[in-house]
């Protein structure tokens, strides 16, 4: 019964990810991104991407390397600090960017998952977010209607998985990555430990393989820390 | 003499109470953690999808899987649990956070608050502030009272663009502690030894003082 | 000879493919599984809460916290997963189920289904049938072609309140396989020996005959 | 910091629960129901609720009882079969009854535990579910709009529990457990085994404490089976 999910690597892994693509790339700030198929997209030079991804990696890691190698051409985001090319690309025009409430953002994400179209939230209401948007009251409250997102391939960094796709995360570098790891209509997913069907726990999967589509075992994690600030 | 961060902390920290669920903003608000009295039972979240967020991290143990929302290393409790970013904003949606306690460029005297976008200059974004001040049981702002240019940030209206309207409660600034109530800044204390007088000449959005104004103990 | 249940379930077996998930509804569907060819990777889902359902228990095995939506006892196989009810029904609502097989009071010649309801007789409730065939990409019927009365299920409308509109494709009763489509039943095979004059007699819906209809091979 | 959710039996949990309250019941059929609190109710005598719940449990057992008892105004269930006294007190209109689809049911119970006022879902779209609701076209396809529960109560069955109301399910006995217990304005659990924090993994909990407000170690599990199903 196991259907096997597994590819060879990053490079198999995102065959058929092509120009003009919209791409769901997993994690929160640098923690718990899928960096074996960032350098993957690096190398493959696919172009006109847009990238929907809570930040944008800084300068020189994560999504950053795309932005330095000009291969976004939208980014949709929460925040997008700590990244001086992409404020260069954004003030310039050359990099169109659409800002969304965190929660939005993920929520957005689960509705692709769960097939819902939309969502109700009332992050936003009241602010330029809400430009051209639906408001609607309910008990008393407004809501902006928000639309579940439609992407092409999502590409998730998980702890383990086993064969069959299924994934298990750790710490907070589960953040959007079950989320999108639910909408992407291919879903590819890269993992620490690749391990076969039994060994994880059936209680304690945050994805059910269903939802993924490729899996590889991925190599030379740097797991580079952001602000590292320690105890006194 | 102006409250310092820290100061701005701690008098923020009173404001916490037994059994609460917390969500602290990046900047002075992460400071707060560190006037909890010992022995409250309150529990952090951190919107990147933890509950009971614990200390920094002593050196050689940082795990770069476990931050906060400010991407600065972390470390857990005894009870801690992670969760993914649609839960986190979930519970915050579902008003089981009880207190926001956030940084701010801007509050408007009906409660409006600007903290994530300043037009030609500067966009890093909203990240979770907005969710955060739509569905807050109760915010309380931490900033200074003036920005850098010696202008209020306490204002009739924002000019900035908004994250969120009329849900601030209360701010506590380096010169006053004010509740924010019926289109009003209300001064309830002030900083030890900032006069009634220099809080008014700085407060350009509507001012009530009403009897004595107490210094701030913290 | 008509198929008995256990012929209806092998004929819907043949439509499972390699590397499908499968949801199987309560009664004949649920048979379907004991037809699955070994070495077929097919994954089946029960909407209270798995994938990768397996066979029962062995007797003593049983387990009260793990059951199948018809409530009964069975056991998982390796790489089963558990989750809530809501992401079930998100997964069956998102499409990721290839084939969902569920039995039916009635159908209708446009797939039109109702099998959860007859008004002032019987009312036990819809269970997950609704989310079911409103989502599911493709949906194969198990029944009988005629109810105990002999009355025609296949009919011009139905009777009965719907399960769902516009949605069933295939139909495997004792006697016949029927695809749904353009508004008509398209008579596909019929059972040995069954004649094709005796499944027009039953169908009292639109069906459409082309050309030499073979038996059903199992 | 653990915030002390711990009561000291069903007795203590249920304080509150009056007439005319709405309650939500986890559980799948006899599957994951709370066995004490439901005992507690019976005992009580509290009249004329409205119980959401998945199923009506069977006539001497689970809601049954509360069944029996007359305690029930209204059931909002998707699947209420397996139960004869049920079925007459519905169809001679002692108990008013909304049934509703079983996806629909546990999205309205997500719903109010992640704020959102309503969801859309094409689940009985043509049919008398649909009387009366919104339908609405996105991309092509209708849904009706269902709006999020509002329970005075949620009451659930877990497996294991910390002491911060922290939870986690056992195979299928999950079901509309994790789901009730983020909508309730209230919510109380029962557990199997009552831990002390930090005796869970915090990766692998389902229920985080926040939603959680009482919590106690049950007694006596009976976990009626309802099809004793076995391999030839």
């Amino acid at each position: 019964m196991p259907i096997y999910k597994v590819v060879k690597n990053a490079e198999e892994a995102c065959l058929g990810i092509s120009d003009g693509m919209t791409l769901m790339i997993g994690g929160f700030g640098l923690c718990g991104i899928p960096e074996n198929s960032i350098a993957q997209l690096v190398k493959n030079g696919v172009k006109n991407l847009t990238c929907i991804s809570n930040n944008a990696g800084v300068d020189d890691f994560g999504l950053g390397l795309l932005l330095q190698n000009r291969q976004i051409k939208k980014m949709i985001s929460s925040y997008v600090g700590e990244n001086a090319e992409f404020e260069r690309q954004m003030l310039s025009g050359e990099l169109e960017v659409e800002l969304v409430p965190q929660g939005t953002l993920a929520t957005r994400c689960m509705a692709a998952g769960y097939g819902m179209p939309v969502i109700y939230t009332p992050a936003g209401v009241g602010t330029e977010v809400a430009e051209g948007k639906e408001v609607r009251n309910f008990n008393g409250k407004d809501y902006l209607m928000e639309y579940a997102f439609d992407a092409d391939y999502a590409i998730v960094k998980a702890w383990k998985g086993d064969t069959m796709g299924n994934l298990v995360f750790r710490a907070t570098a589960r953040n959007f990555n079950p989320l999108m790891a639910m909408a992407g209509k291919i879903t590819i997913a890269e993992v620490e430990e690749l391990v076969e069907p039994g060994e994880l726990d059936p209680n304690m999967i945050h994805t059910p393989g269903i939802y993924v589509h490729r899996i590889f075992k991925g190599e030379n994690y740097e797991k580079r820390i952001e602000q590292r600030t320690v105890r006194q | 003499m102006a409250l310092d961060k820290n100061g701005i902390a701690k008098r923020i920290a009173r404001e916490v109470a037994d059994g609460m669920y917390v969500n602290l903003g990046i900047g002075i608000p992460t400071l707060v953690a560190n006037f909890i009295p010992e022995g409250m039972d309150v529990v952090l979240q951190s919107e990147n999808g933890l509950l009971g967020m614990g200390p920094f991290p002593i050196e050689g143990e940082e795990d770069a899987d476990l931050i906060n929302a400010g991407k600065q290393t972390i470390t857990t409790l005894p009870g801690s649990v992670f969760f993914d970013s649609a839960m986190s904003f979930g519970m915050i949606r579902a008003r089981k956070v009880d207190l926001t306690i956030l940084g701010a460029m801007e509050v408007s005297e009906n409660g409006d608050i600007a903290n994530w976008k300043i037009p030609g200059k500067m966009v890093k974004g909203m990240g979770g502030a907005m969710d955060l001040v739509a569905s807050a049981k109760n915010i309380i702002v931490a900033m200074q009272h003036c920005d850098k240019a010696g202008n209020s940030k306490l204002m009739p209206a924002c000019g900035l663009p908004l994250t969120g309207v009329k849900c601030v409660k209360k701010i506590v600034t380096d010169l006053a502690v004010l509740e924010v109530r019926d289109g009003a800044f209300h001064l309830l204390e002030r900083a030890p030894g900032v006069s009634v007088e220099e809080i008014i000449s700085k407060t350009s959005g509507k001012l009530i003082i009403n009897g004595e104004i107490p210094e701030v103990s913290i």
